[in-house]
């Protein structure tokens, strides 16, 4: 019964992924003919259907690369280039993923402070609560370039100051998860470790931190995909120093589709890695504390 | 209503004092929660004294104030008029002594925990040693028939087994007084005979004294040396009655005439001022 | 537990109010000492000693706030308070950025002053209207609208249908994943500079978290009111209508309030690649180039107050709507 | 030795090829400079980085620096690099765009971010209105890129000659089917890369002489970098994180801006005051969005210049 | 095992046909649960006939399988083996006739719906208009004593009054045959005995069919024509006893001989392989 189950999850994903591809190649014809056909006639060139076919999928600077531009693209850019390489997607992934890296932390740990601040401080609470929120909407790459100018200032410079931003992303979800956690426990737990006379530190540890603990994955898995959009925002401004979102905007500045896609393809690879290994860590916890799979 | 224990008068000097020392000292008790929609008289002029070694059960109609009263005595509700005294402190100072075992109305287990695990959750807030610890828990568990199941998360058990638990948890750390809401409403007929005997046999052995709500007439008489009547709306005491049944008690004795009798004592007390709303 | 659990103050109302209000004139003492000389704080640092000061003295104010306020029996009371703790808190940091701007004569190009900020919000209402219309009214609300819409839409088709779940969960999870930035190029590339580029990108933001919460809703129901509804032979439109869409509702306003914050970041990260010239972004990015730092600030003040409003509105047509929620009664 | 930080104004390009030079071949550590050059970026104003103290000096444009004297920042021109404006507009023929007048009623793709005083002055200059009224133009913030003139979003995008003119090249639009007006030609050419710092740091004698030396090697840095444009090219990409630049653009970028090098009555690094004053004039006739409302003092020193040697 | 209907046998030619329609049928009938623990034997072998207008209650220890038997029957669980008949249909087309109300165990009432509301959900899914919704509602909510609630939420009630409302829900389209798994486990025993009562009327006026999970031993006696006594691992039934008391009964009959032998039958028959765990 399991495996057919998997069976099934496998080939659902193979038919949509299939679809997926018919679509993409069928879009990129569409998209592309407009520009080629529109320069064919510039040139008072005649052409053919298998003439826009075959240019279509082969351009240079296409409105939509295909799928097998971009694997070409992300093949030369991964495994043709040596990993230290400042043309290698590797080296900027591992620029980028640090910084991702260190604003999850950073952006973890503030958000649990924050919440545990939150949970048992009535007006920790009711002072800052909202302005955890409204933090959330101010756009965050309207301040990013000035962050980076300013703790540039006070002489942080390459990874803090793009952690930093990933940090602002990523501790929301965190806070706004955990106070749910930290106040998830039933009323009739609360009250049995009140007749034991637990202290604070009992009901913490024995009962707040243990009931959240699904809610912290649950928040920390939003988290680090947030620290990844954080860290790509934080490259863009300061676009000449590596990482993805440099490539992004390099390939943005200088037209390259193709680049932009291979970048956002690793970008969402990543993604996708870093938030399956945050479900990973999540059920090896869950299993030691006997929770179903 | 003004109602005063009538079979062991608390004021009564003649009272020999070490016969029974008095654990709670409920005098002319009061509690009004507060609600959107008004005001909610939950206990009305409580009057109620019980001595250690006592077992007290508490029966009436659904939001009689059966667990609030013994909420009150637990300190996790207070009253609004009156006073109460238990162990001959406030209640706050029996629990932060650490005086009673409460058992609630639903297991209340840790699912993030063992069986073992969630017995030991006292005993580690206790700083007992891990190897006491250990004891305790094996006796107890053992006690309520889930030897066996240590190592299960409350999950793996069906809610009877867990409601088990939650009752070697509560006495595993051996207090007292033990409160108990509606400890065995959850389990079949013959599992809640078997713990009753249980807790029959663990109350005579250790000279503890119980608090006891229950819903069941049989239950409440084949347990208790008091029987408290609640009547609702507002919450008071429609009458106590002082079980003649001797401390050693089995299951045949619920075909005894004293025991038909004295349930239906029960039965017309408690139909007495009843009416289905 | 009552003990434990509540706030414990001696202190009689009126002496509260008292000492809230020597909090405040502690406050406004230290501002009118320092706030008019630019540079005070550099030339006699004495005067730092003034902003512990004021932070232990609005800290102590919104503590007697928040006790009179979980003290006090009347609604209104308690309504108020919570607006008074947070605005005294914002104050607060108001109050020190002001400080520390013109105590230590911090280049306006670098960071403003809160006062010019507001100068500037009440002097430029209008080019800011204008870019409000542009970015808020234009290209969120479509984009909220249709990426939320179709969300919610896709989720109600492939909820029945396990394997479409399988097939398109994992994609969607993948693409949510995706950081939208890289998305916002391509689609000024695809649908031109005006809104409608920006609306897309809103809409691909909105999308997926509708349809993860959404489809999560629907399968949060309780199987006993699913259990029951099998009993009737209530068909596929009953069972949704009288279970899945109310047990859904909280979820779907999660997804709701989560990406009205997003919408705004999304639509003005857009506006970064190219836009006519009107919007919040176009107008955050030019006025950096142009040392306006005053009008940048204004700007972010004006998607601070839409995306704050915008989620208190959705907190509280929830709160109406999902009246009956454990959640939602603890709170009222 | 003496450390010294230098803000450019973009990201790593030739555009900035003879401070690159001057830091690979080694030109400020002779002058006993221990160099940092940090890159810039779309969306990283140069101005604000110095103010901040992030830098001791920085590439900037000179409407924008002034600008910033404006609002409060007295940055002053220590050192003018590039003589002539590289900025045009880039429009297509078939749009039916041959004279300046002609772009009345169609859609201009134009930077911003401080960038947008010559297109601003030029159309005041033509009479013609930006605001989207009728008789005007349509403006769009143009991005990173020129593409919307591929895409028909634009019919004329900004260009810089040693740069994004290439890319409409390799776009594969030939010089036949453009129309390109050069700002320059135009006469509203405004002095581009410059270097600047604060007045507050220029009273600091030691500064002085570190900045002296520093422009010393950057000029240095610039002869050789005009004299060898794939040489330059080569270090330029080599100081390149993104890995993103090619090396034919950049010979082509480091060969066109050598040409904005020339036109210098002195040496490379001298700012002809006469040259200032044309473009303070420029900036204060436009009479829409005013840049500077009056003439600015002091905002340029050959204290600098004239210590350096040069 | 294997065990048939003792008492109306079901297989006999001589049984007269119009006496008494066959409305479950069951045969020979197991259900195994497929868990990661492996699988879950909670029906087995199971053979039963039920007719229309019986009251049957199904009786047995936690875990026997009352639920798993009574959901199969309601088309919401399948058996694995054997066959069910429902009113001569399969039990899915007995569902889709809306044959059967059931009630919970729980009261699973709609917290966004007032009581009202709630009992409405059914009628308004049969289309029933909206003033004999009104008065459907009306009559089963005054039945179960609720007549003062009718806009209240379902939160704002104790669990016993909850419980009630979902019993006027399934009484409330007056369904040809009542499936009831526990339904007055929650309430005290006072209103038990007045449900117990309105129960019994209900079944008697309307000669409807009944199948009733309790735990109750005096429950199961006061109500039923025929109690299935059932024992688990593997689920199966041990015993059917038919009643010998008559269709009218009253509280009072509790006392009588009859039914003290009859409680003493089931609970033997009970206590015959059960063991504590
Ligand atoms: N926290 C509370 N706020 C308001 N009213 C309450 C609260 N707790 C209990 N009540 C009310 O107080 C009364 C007594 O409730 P209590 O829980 O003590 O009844 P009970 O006798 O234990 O009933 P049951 O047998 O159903 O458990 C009820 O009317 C109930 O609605
Ligand atoms: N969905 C399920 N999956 C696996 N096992 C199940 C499932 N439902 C019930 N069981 C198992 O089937 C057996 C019978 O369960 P059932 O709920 O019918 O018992 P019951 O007699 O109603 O018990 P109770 O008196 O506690 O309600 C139990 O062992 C139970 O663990
Ligand atoms: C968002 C954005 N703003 C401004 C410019 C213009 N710009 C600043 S420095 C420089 C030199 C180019 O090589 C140019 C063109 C741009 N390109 N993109
Ligand atoms: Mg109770
Ligand atoms: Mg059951």
């Amino acid at each position: 019964m399991f495996k057919s189950l998997h069976k099934s999850q496998a080939a659902a994903l193979t038919l949509m992924v299939l679809a997926l591809l018919v679509l993409w190649y069928l879009g990129a014809l569409w998209l592309n003919s407009d520009l080629l056909i529109n320069g064919y006639e510039r040139r008072n060139i005649d052409w053919s259907f298998s003439q826009l076919l075959a240019d279509a999928y082969s351009m240079k600077r296409p409105l939509l690369p295909t799928p097998d531009q971009i694997a070409a693209e992300l093949y030369k850019s991964i495994f043709d280039t040596k990993i230290s390489s400042k043309r290698s997607l590797v080296y900027h992934t591992g620029i980028t993923l640090s910084s991702t890296l260190l604003g999850f932390l950073m952006g973890a740990v503030l958000g649990i402070v924050l919440a545990i601040g939150i949970v048992h401080n009535r007006t920790l609470e009711r002072s800052l609560m909202p302005w955890v929120i409204t933090s959330q909407t101010i756009p965050i790459l309207a301040i990013a370039p000035m962050i980076i100018v300013v703790l540039g200032a006070l002489n942080f410079t390459g990874l803090v100051p793009k952690a930093i931003i990933s940090m602002y992303l990523s501790f929301f979800p965190v806070t706004i998860g955990m106070v749910k956690g930290l106040r998830a426990p039933d009323k009739l737990h609360m009250e049995l470790l009140a007749t034991y006379s637990a202290k604070p530190g009992e009901f913490f540890w024995k009962l707040r931190w243990p009931t959240a603990l699904p809610y912290l994955f649950a928040s920390l898995k939003i988290a680090i995909a947030a620290s990844l959009v954080g860290a790509i925002v934080a490259e863009l401004p300061t676009g000449a120093q590596g990482g993805l979102g440099a490539r992004l905007l390099s390939g943005s500045y200088y037209g390259q589709t193709v680049q932009i896609w291979a970048a956002l393809v690793v970008a969402a690879v990543l993604g996708a890695v870093l938030v399956a290994l945050v479900g990973m860590m999540e059920r090896k916890i869950n299993r030691r504390m006997g929770i179903a799979a | 209503m003004d109602m005063t224990v009538n079979t062991q008068p608390a004021s009564s000097p003649e009272r020999a004092k070490e016969e029974a020392r008095k654990i709670i000292a409920i005098e002319d008790l009061s509690l009004v929660f507060e609600t959107n929609d008004g005001p909610v008289n939950a206990l009305s002029h409580i009057d109620l004294d019980i001595h250690a070694g006592d077992f007290v059960s508490f029966i009436g109609p659904s939001g009689c104030g059966k667990t609030t009263l013994l909420r009150v005595i637990a300190d996790l509700e207070r009253q609004t008029e009156g006073s109460i005294q238990v162990d001959g402190t406030s209640p706050e100072d029996a629990r932060l002594n650490r005086l009673y075992g409460y058992v609630f109305q639903a297991p209340g287990l840790f699912p993030w925990r063992t069986i073992a695990g969630n017995c030991k959750v006292p005993l580690e807030i206790f700083g007992m040693s891990k190897e006491q610890q250990q004891r305790h828990v094996d006796k107890y568990l053992e006690l309520v028939g889930l030897g066996d199941f240590h190592k299960k998360f409350p999950w793996q058990l069906s809610g009877g087994m867990q409601q088990r638990a939650s009752i070697a948890r509560a006495l595993s750390f051996e207090p007292e007084l033990l409160l108990m809401d509606e400890p065995f409403g959850a389990l079949d007929e013959i599992t809640r005979d078997h713990l009753n005997l249980e807790l029959l046999k663990i109350w005579r052995e250790t000279r503890k004294t119980v608090v006891f709500v229950t819903h069941s007439i049989p239950e409440a008489v084949l347990l208790s040396t008091h029987i408290v009547v609640m009547s609702p709306r507002p919450g008071r005491i429609a009458k106590i009655i002082k079980s003649p049944l001797p401390r050693e008690r089995t299951l045949e004795d619920r075909e005894s005439p004293e025991f038909i009798a004295l349930a239906q004592e029960v039965r017309e007390a408690l139909a007495n001022d009843h009416r289905i709303n | 537990m009552t003990s434990a659990m509540t706030f414990n103050t001696q202190s009689a109302p009126v002496s509260r109010l008292v000492l809230i209000a020597a909090g405040a004139a502690a406050l406004i003492l230290s501002l009118w000492i320092t706030g008019g000389e630019p540079g005070a704080y550099s030339r006699q640092p004495v005067w730092l000693v003034l902003i512990p000061l004021m932070l232990l003295g609005g800290w102590f104010a919104m503590e007697q706030l928040t006790a009179l306020g979980d003290r006090s029996e009347s609604k209104a009371v308690a309504r108020a308070v919570n607006l008074a703790v947070p605005t005294l808190f914002a104050v607060l940091l108001l109050v020190l950025w002001q400080l520390i701007c013109t105590g230590f004569a911090v280049p306006s190009v670098l960071l403003p002053a809160p006062g010019t900020i507001g100068f500037t919000f009440f002097s430029e209402l209008e080019t800011l209207a204008k870019d409000f219309a542009q970015t808020w009214l234009k290209a969120v609300l479509a984009g909220w609208l249709i990426g939320c819409g179709s969300g919610f839409v896709v989720a109600l088709l492939i909820d029945r249908s396990p394997f479409l779940q399988k097939g398109l969960m994992p994609i969607g999870n993948i693409m949510s994943s995706i950081p939208i930035v890289g998305i916002a190029p391509i689609m000024v590339m695809w649908f031109g500079f005006d809104w409608q580029s920006k609306a897309a990108v809103v809409v691909i933001m909105t999308f997926f978290p509708m349809l993860v919460n959404t489809l999560a809703g629907l399968h949060a129901s309780d199987n006993l009111h699913l259990n029951l509804l099998h009993t009737y032979a209530g068909n596929r439109r009953q069972t949704l209508w009288y279970v899945q869409l109310p047990a859904a509702l909280p979820f779907i306003f999660n997804a709701l309030k989560i990406n009205s914050t997003l919408a705004l970041i999304g639509a003005i990260v857009a506006e970064f690649f190219g836009t006519p010239i009107v919007g919040m972004g176009f107008r955050i990015s030019t006025e950096v180039g142009r040392m306006n730092m005053d009008m940048v600030w204004a700007t972010i003040l004006v998607a601070a107050l839409a995306g704050s409003i915008s989620y208190g509105l959705l907190a509280l047509l929830e709160r109406k709507l999902t009246f009956w929620h454990p959640s939602t009664r603890a709170a009222g | 030795a003496d450390p010294l930080t230098l803000q450019l104004k973009w990201v790593t390009q030739a555009q900035f090829g003879g401070y690159y030079v001057a830091l690979a071949k080694g030109f400020y550590e002779e002058e006993g400079l221990d160099m940092t050059v940090k890159p810039g970026g779309p969306d990283i104003a140069p101005p604000q980085v110095i103010a901040g103290g992030g830098a001791d000096v920085i590439v900037e444009w000179m409407p924008a620096a002034l600008a910033s004297r404006e609002k409060g920042l007295p940055l002053v021109n220590i050192g003018q690099i590039f003589n002539k404006s590289g900025m045009m507009l880039t429009c297509l023929k078939d749009s039916g765009i041959e004279q300046p007048m002609d772009v009345v009623d169609k859609t201009l793709g134009v930077w911003f971010f401080g960038n947008e005083y010559p297109f601003l002055a030029w159309m005041s200059k033509l009479g013609i209105a930006t605001d989207g009224s009728e008789g005007g133009v349509t403006v769009l913030k143009q991005g990173f890129n020129v593409d919307p003139i591929f895409q028909g979003q634009a019919d004329c995008v900004s260009t810089m000659n040693y740069n994004e003119y290439g890319q409409v090249l390799d776009g594969g639009l030939t010089p036949e089917e453009l129309t390109v007006f050069s700002y320059e030609d135009q006469g509203v050419a405004m002095l581009e890369d410059g270097l600047y710092t604060t007045e507050e740091k220029l009273a600091d004698p030691e500064m002085v002489d570190k900045l002296a030396r520093f422009l010393k090697a950057s000029v240095k840095g610039w002869k050789y970098a005009a004299e060898h444009p794939e040489e330059a090219a080569e270090i330029v990409l080599e100081y390149d994180d993104t890995g993103a630049q090619t090396e034919d653009h950049q010979i082509r970028m480091a060969k066109e801006v050598a040409k904005l090098l020339e036109g210098n009555p002195k040496e490379i690094g001298y700012l002809d005051p006469a040259a200032f004053d044309r473009t303070v004039d420029i900036l204060l006739s436009g009479d829409s969005a005013p840049v500077i409302t009056k003439k600015p003092e002091g905002a340029w020193t050959h204290e600098v210049y004239e210590k350096s040697g040069l």
